[in-house]
């Protein structure tokens, strides 16, 4: 097996794990830097955000609305001294990018625009129309190839961390067009391999979305924080799941159900606000956790639309013009006519929740490190934690920034401060043990278990009974099956044997990947014994703060579920209160 | 998994004489390559009319009897033909290679090519009435 | 929702055991407002798990998905089966070579795409501290369009050109490099020109135009390389007819 | 690598292609009318004489024939690459040359008129 030696390897090459990659090689070019992604860095999904980023920018805002936002909007699970550390930060990153050239949305005097999102109480989501995720993926990306010591390997699928004398050392990874595992020995490893939505069948998230990096990690001991927290996004297309943003609702498009009234009013989100007239933090522009629950509600009630995909509420942008929706949401119109066959100009679109956003993820602190040392970890896999029980529109792309930035810096130091040399020896027989794992995997006959079959039970036991709201029967029932699941994982076989892109082999091991996240769902799901943020449960549908006001923590167990332990929550200024959607009107 | 390399990428080789039937739109770019022969020709062919010219009288009189033959007109018909699809194209693509930039708005692409149409007819016309066809 | 099959034709290579590629053809059943990516996945997952293509967004914008079908570059996953008829034939892009199945060899595009230096190389340096660079949104609008490439590299496959002349540095490319030429806070055209300016550069285009027709993000490199030409062929009498003229 | 020298034939093939998108139809037409047997007034003898031996006739015939000649030679060139002709140098140094002198011959008929 080839031995590739590097300073630092990234493990994942989205938004934040290219963040992170330039923020080593500007601190120190010396220092050699392999980032490491499973597919082309442009083809990470972090490609397919549209709404924005948000930073506070303009002079009616102030770092701490945005606080009180963030941590509101998360249910105060979220830890305020991440939260204080992340919205300092947000404004200089997002100016950082533009000066990489990101093409930000501007005002006429050539400043920046911002635009509303929801549970924001200020404009301050920075965006490029309604690319933004895009932009700021390939300006990070196309910057990158500025710096010489960045050595991509591009189409290799990271498989098991290697971790000796106590410390994260590198990782095994399959090179897909040879079929080939390499070594990659690092003096510290991050990771940033996104998030987990493809273990539900309705998603917006990408198929590179399936939760291996969170897998890395909780293999290697590093437990998953908050994983019970699954952000639904409200407006979706009812078929493909691919999203409609939030700017939708934040340029002034409305929600109504069948009977045409605007619902979110009679979920603890009214009054109603004039039609073409947002208002901040109010009925349409409340939190996602809140929609997409009010949805739900009316779904059982029977105001929903039923059409042939289910049903659904309507998004209705009709009022914005055509003018306003060919410059702001010129996606939003593309994705509804071309696959829906909807032209939001002439009708109301249908839409319903959609899986979209992983709050939980791989425990680690405000440095961005995990508690296994020469590990790091930042974006959607991590869990640092500033989104809580719900994360808000557009803090998600900013905390790519903030926090892979300060991976590579932290990872920079750790290298720089001279932890011993590796035992090349026992790093290459732990490296030889993992790759004997895969060939397992990969020459074993007799299997009796289908790929497709195993992740098709997966998605339905989650979509059934780790959805919008939860009950203890549906959990347990879901903690079974799952655990069901991972036993009857061994027992698949490949039908392709063959070395050269086998995409069979990757699809087995990311249904790997997405087995262990979902066991750590649903079984922290089923510990938490409350209603928080995206986590909601039937039958137990306060908010518990007693007991609750933790971040749980989900340890892995090679053959049963997780030990779940609980940890508290940083809280520097702000006690848990309630969430306030009525628009100042109470 | 093997440790040999089992790579062995397959090249698709462009046929070098007959890629341009493989599509319509490669045809339409050969038809307007070729309108170049039939320009060339004709220059050549205005070429020889202004030697001739600085002959004197019976030389170019001579040549413009030479015009008048069916070869002649066959020629002449082929390149009009020719010659006017040359200009389309022409007209077609300039926007993409002079956009227009007023204020935030590209001018549209048609108003451009348009433009270069009506130029275009106004200056055939001034041609003709000054050669005095009419 | 109704369902119906749909017969592809899919051109499979597998290096270890192909000497060279062959059509294989599927039926499958197929919901009508499907796309052809859809297609193919159910294929994987019912039919054939050794089918090997790239994929990701399944919304037109990782770029993943470029092949040819029924002889046009097209994403998969925005080519809808309701505008075909008959057998519909899947191959992998054009002018690259196969690595397997669907599945292109790109590492030409990638050093290409490199080499042009697509980043910003700032006119003024200004730190962070001081906010952003203003820029109008005449200027934005300037520019913005060619921001719009997704890498899918259909306009390499529809280039003849480029399949004439593999060192050709391609549409895609040369566009990147005429989006930061065109953005009032750059500086580094100088730089860029040392690339595209070259005959393996913009100087190969003849100007086909079918890069422009099948770019599913409306990109239009084509205008990017005729514009770079003008702009060539100035600096080429600037320098050599007017040596006086400072830039 | 080194800068291309292509742009100063490319100049000259885009100011070809303009002048003749615009004008070569035209003549044609013109002379045509003459193939037919139709000859115009401007084009008997004296007339155009009289038109050549003013220097605005010279400039003009010369433009034409000359940009035109430059335009058609460089697309030629792709031309021939494009039908997979792939002696390139030699298809260039044959073209260009007759352009240039083409070129050469309208200056020194023109000079006589
Ligand atoms: C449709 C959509 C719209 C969104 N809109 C917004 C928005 O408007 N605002 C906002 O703030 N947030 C938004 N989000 C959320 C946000 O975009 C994501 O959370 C974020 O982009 C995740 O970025 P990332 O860098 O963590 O991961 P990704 O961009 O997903 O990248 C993951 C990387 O890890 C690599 N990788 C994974 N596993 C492996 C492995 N085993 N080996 C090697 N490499 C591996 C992948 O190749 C990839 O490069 C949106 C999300 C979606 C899905
Ligand atoms: S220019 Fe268009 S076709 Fe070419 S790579 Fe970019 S998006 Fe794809
Ligand atoms: S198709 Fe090719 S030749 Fe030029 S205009 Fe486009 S790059
Ligand atoms: S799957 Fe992303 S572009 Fe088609």
């Amino acid at each position: 097996m080839e031995t590739i030696k590097t300073d630092v390897a990234i493990i994942g090459a989205g938004g934040a794990g290219l963040r992170a990659a330039i923020a080593l090689a500007e601190a120190d070019p010396k220092l050699s830097v392999a980032l490491i992604s499973k597919v082309y860095p442009m083809r990470s999904h972090t490609c397919a955000a549209e709404g924005g980023a948000a930073g506070v920018i303009k002079p009616d805002d102030s770092m701490d609305y945005h606080f009180n936002d963030t941590v509101g909007g998360g249910d105060w699970l979220s830890d305020q001294d991440a939260v204080e550390y992340f919205i300092q930060e947000a404004p200089k990153e997002l100016t950082q990018l533009e000066h990489w050239g990101c093409p930000w949305s501007r005002e006429a005097n050539g400043s920046v625009a911002v635009r509303p999102f929801g549970g924001m109480k200020k404009q301050r989501t920075w965006f490029a129309a309604d690319k933004s995720g895009f932009h700021i993926l390939h300006t990070l990306f196309q910057t990158s190839l500025r710096f010489p010591s960045i050595q991509r390997f591009d189409e290799y699928y990271a498989t098991d961390l290697i971790v000796d004398d106590g410390r994260c050392q590198g990782f095994t990874a399959i090179e897909m067009r040879s079929g080939q595992m390499k070594h990659f020995q690092a003096g510290a490893v991050i990771i940033a391999g996104g998030g987990a939505g493809r273990m539900f069948p309705f998603t917006t998230n990408g198929a590179v979305k399936t939760g291996d990096g969170m897998a890395l990690a909780y293999r290697a001991g590093v437990p998953l924080k908050d994983m019970e927290f699954v952000q639904y996004h409200p407006t979706g297309l009812p078929n493909t799941g691919t999203l409609l943003t939030e700017a939708c609702r934040g340029e002034g498009g409305i929600l109504v159900n069948k009977n045409g009234r605007r619902f979110l009013q009679d979920y603890g989100m009214g009054p109603e606000t004039p039609v073409g007239k947002p208002q901040l933090k109010t009925m349409e522009l409340g939190p996602r956790d809140r929609v997409s629950q009010a949805f739900w509600q009316e779904q059982k009630k029977g105001n929903m639309v039923s059409t042939k995909w289910g049903d659904c509420m309507m998004l209705d942008l009709r009022h914005l013009g055509e003018k306003k929706i060919d410059e702001r949401l010129p996606l939003v119109r593309d994705v509804s006519v071309s696959y829906l066959g909807v032209d939001p100009v002439t009708d109301p679109v249908p839409v319903r929740p959609v899986v979209h956003y992983m709050m939980g993820g791989i425990h680690t602190d405000i440095r961005a490190a995990t508690p296994l040392p020469g590990l790091f970890a930042a974006g959607e896999c991590a869990c640092v934690s500033i989104n809580g029980a719900n994360r808000l529109g557009s803090n998600s792309l900013t905390e790519l920034l903030v926090f892979g930035r300060r991976a590579g810096l932290s990872a920079a130091e750790y290298v720089r401060s001279g932890a011993s040399a590796g035992n090349d020896a026992a790093l290459a027989g732990k490296a030889a043990a993992a790759q004997a794992r895969i060939r397992a995997l990969f020459e074993k006959t007799g299997g009796r278990e289908s790929l497709a079959g195993l992740r098709k039970e997966m998605m339905t036991t989650m979509e059934d009974n780790a959805g919008i709201y939860r009950t203890e029967g549906e959990l347990l029932a879901a903690c079974a099956k799952l655990a069901d699941l991972r036993r009857r994982y061994a027992d698949i076989e490949l039908n392709d044997k063959t070395n050269v892109y086998n995409t069979d082999l990757l699809q087995a091991l990311e249904l790997g990947s997405m087995l262990d996240c979902a066991e750590a769902v649903t079984v922290s799901a089923l510990e938490r014994r409350e209603s928080r943020g995206a986590h909601q449960r039937l039958d137990f549908v306060e908010r518990d703060d007693k007991k609750f006001l933790r971040h749980s923590l989900a340890y892995y167990h090679p053959s049963g579920p997780p030990r779940i332990d609980y940890r508290d929550v940083v809280i520097t200024k702000s006690q848990p209160g309630v969430r306030d959607y009525s628009g100042d009107h109470k | 998994m093997g440790e040999k390399m089992s790579r062995k990428p397959y090249v698709r080789e462009v046929p070098k004489y007959s890629w341009f039937f493989r599509r319509p739109r490669y045809m339409r770019y050969m038809a307007r390559e070729v309108t170049c022969i039939f320009i060339g020709a004709y220059t050549l062919l205005l070429l020889v009319g202004v030697m001739r010219l600085s002959q004197g009288q019976a030389e170019y009189e001579a040549f413009l009897a030479a015009l008048r033959s069916p070869v002649s007109v066959v020629f002449h018909l082929l390149a009009l033909g020719f010659s006017v699809y040359n200009t389309a194209t022409w007209f077609n693509v300039t926007p993409k290679a002079l956009p227009v930039q007023i204020g935030e708005e590209f001018l549209p692409g048609g108003v451009i090519t348009g433009a270069h149409y009506l130029g275009w007819a106004v200056l055939s016309l001034a041609v003709l009435l000054m050669a005095g066809v009419f | 929702m109704s369902e119906r099959v749909y017969q592809l034709e899919v051109l499979r290579y597998h290096p270890e055991t192909d000497s060279e590629p062959h059509f294989q053809r599927y039926s499958v059943s197929c919901e009508e407002e499907w796309v052809v990516l859809d297609a193919l996945n159910r294929i994987k997952e019912t039919i054939d798990p050794t089918l090997s293509y790239r994929w990701s967004c399944h919304m037109a914008v990782c770029g993943s998905c470029g092949m040819m079908i029924n002889g046009e570059p097209m994403l998969a996953c925005k080519s809808f089966l309701r505008d075909y008829q008959g057998v519909i034939r899947v191959e992998p892009l054009a002018h690259f070579p196969i690595e397997r199945d669907l599945v292109t060899v790109i590492d030409d595009f990638m050093d290409k795409f490199k080499r042009v230096k697509p980043y910003l190389i700032p006119k003024h340096e200004k730190p962070v501290s001081e906010g952003e660079y203003l820029q109008s949104p005449a200027q934005l609008k300037k520019f913005k369009q060619y921001t719009m490439c997704i890498n899918c590299m259909l306009c390499y496959a529809a280039c003849p050109e480029y399949g004439l002349i593999p060192k050709f540095l391609g549409p895609a490319a040369i566009s990147m490099a005429h989006r930061y030429n065109q953005d009032s806070r750059d500086g580094g055209r100088d730089e860029r020109q040392e690339e595209i300016a070259t005959t393996e550069g913009v100087w190969e285009c003849s100007f086909v135009g079918a890069c422009s027709e099948v770019c599913p993000e409306h990109v239009d490199p084509a205008s990017a390389l005729q514009q770079v030409k003008i702009k060539s062929t100035v600096d080429w009498y600037k320098e050599h007819l007017m040596p006086w003229v400072k830039k | 690598m080194a800068k291309s020298n292509k742009p100063i034939i490319w100049g000259t093939f885009a100011a070809g292609g303009t002048l003749s998108a615009f004008v070569t139809p035209v003549l044609i037409l013109l002379t045509l009318l003459v193939a037919l047997g139709h000859t115009p007034e401007m084009l008997a003898y004296a007339r155009l004489h009289a038109f050549a031996a003013h220097w605005f006739g010279k400039l003009s015939l010369f433009a034409v024939i000359s940009l035109s000649l430059w335009g058609a030679a460089h697309r030629l060139r792709i031309t021939c690459y494009d039908f997979g002709i792939r002696a390139d140098t030699l298809v260039a140094t044959i073209v260009y040359l007759v352009a240039a002198f083409g070129s050469v011959a309208a200056i020194v008929y023109l000079s006589r008129i």
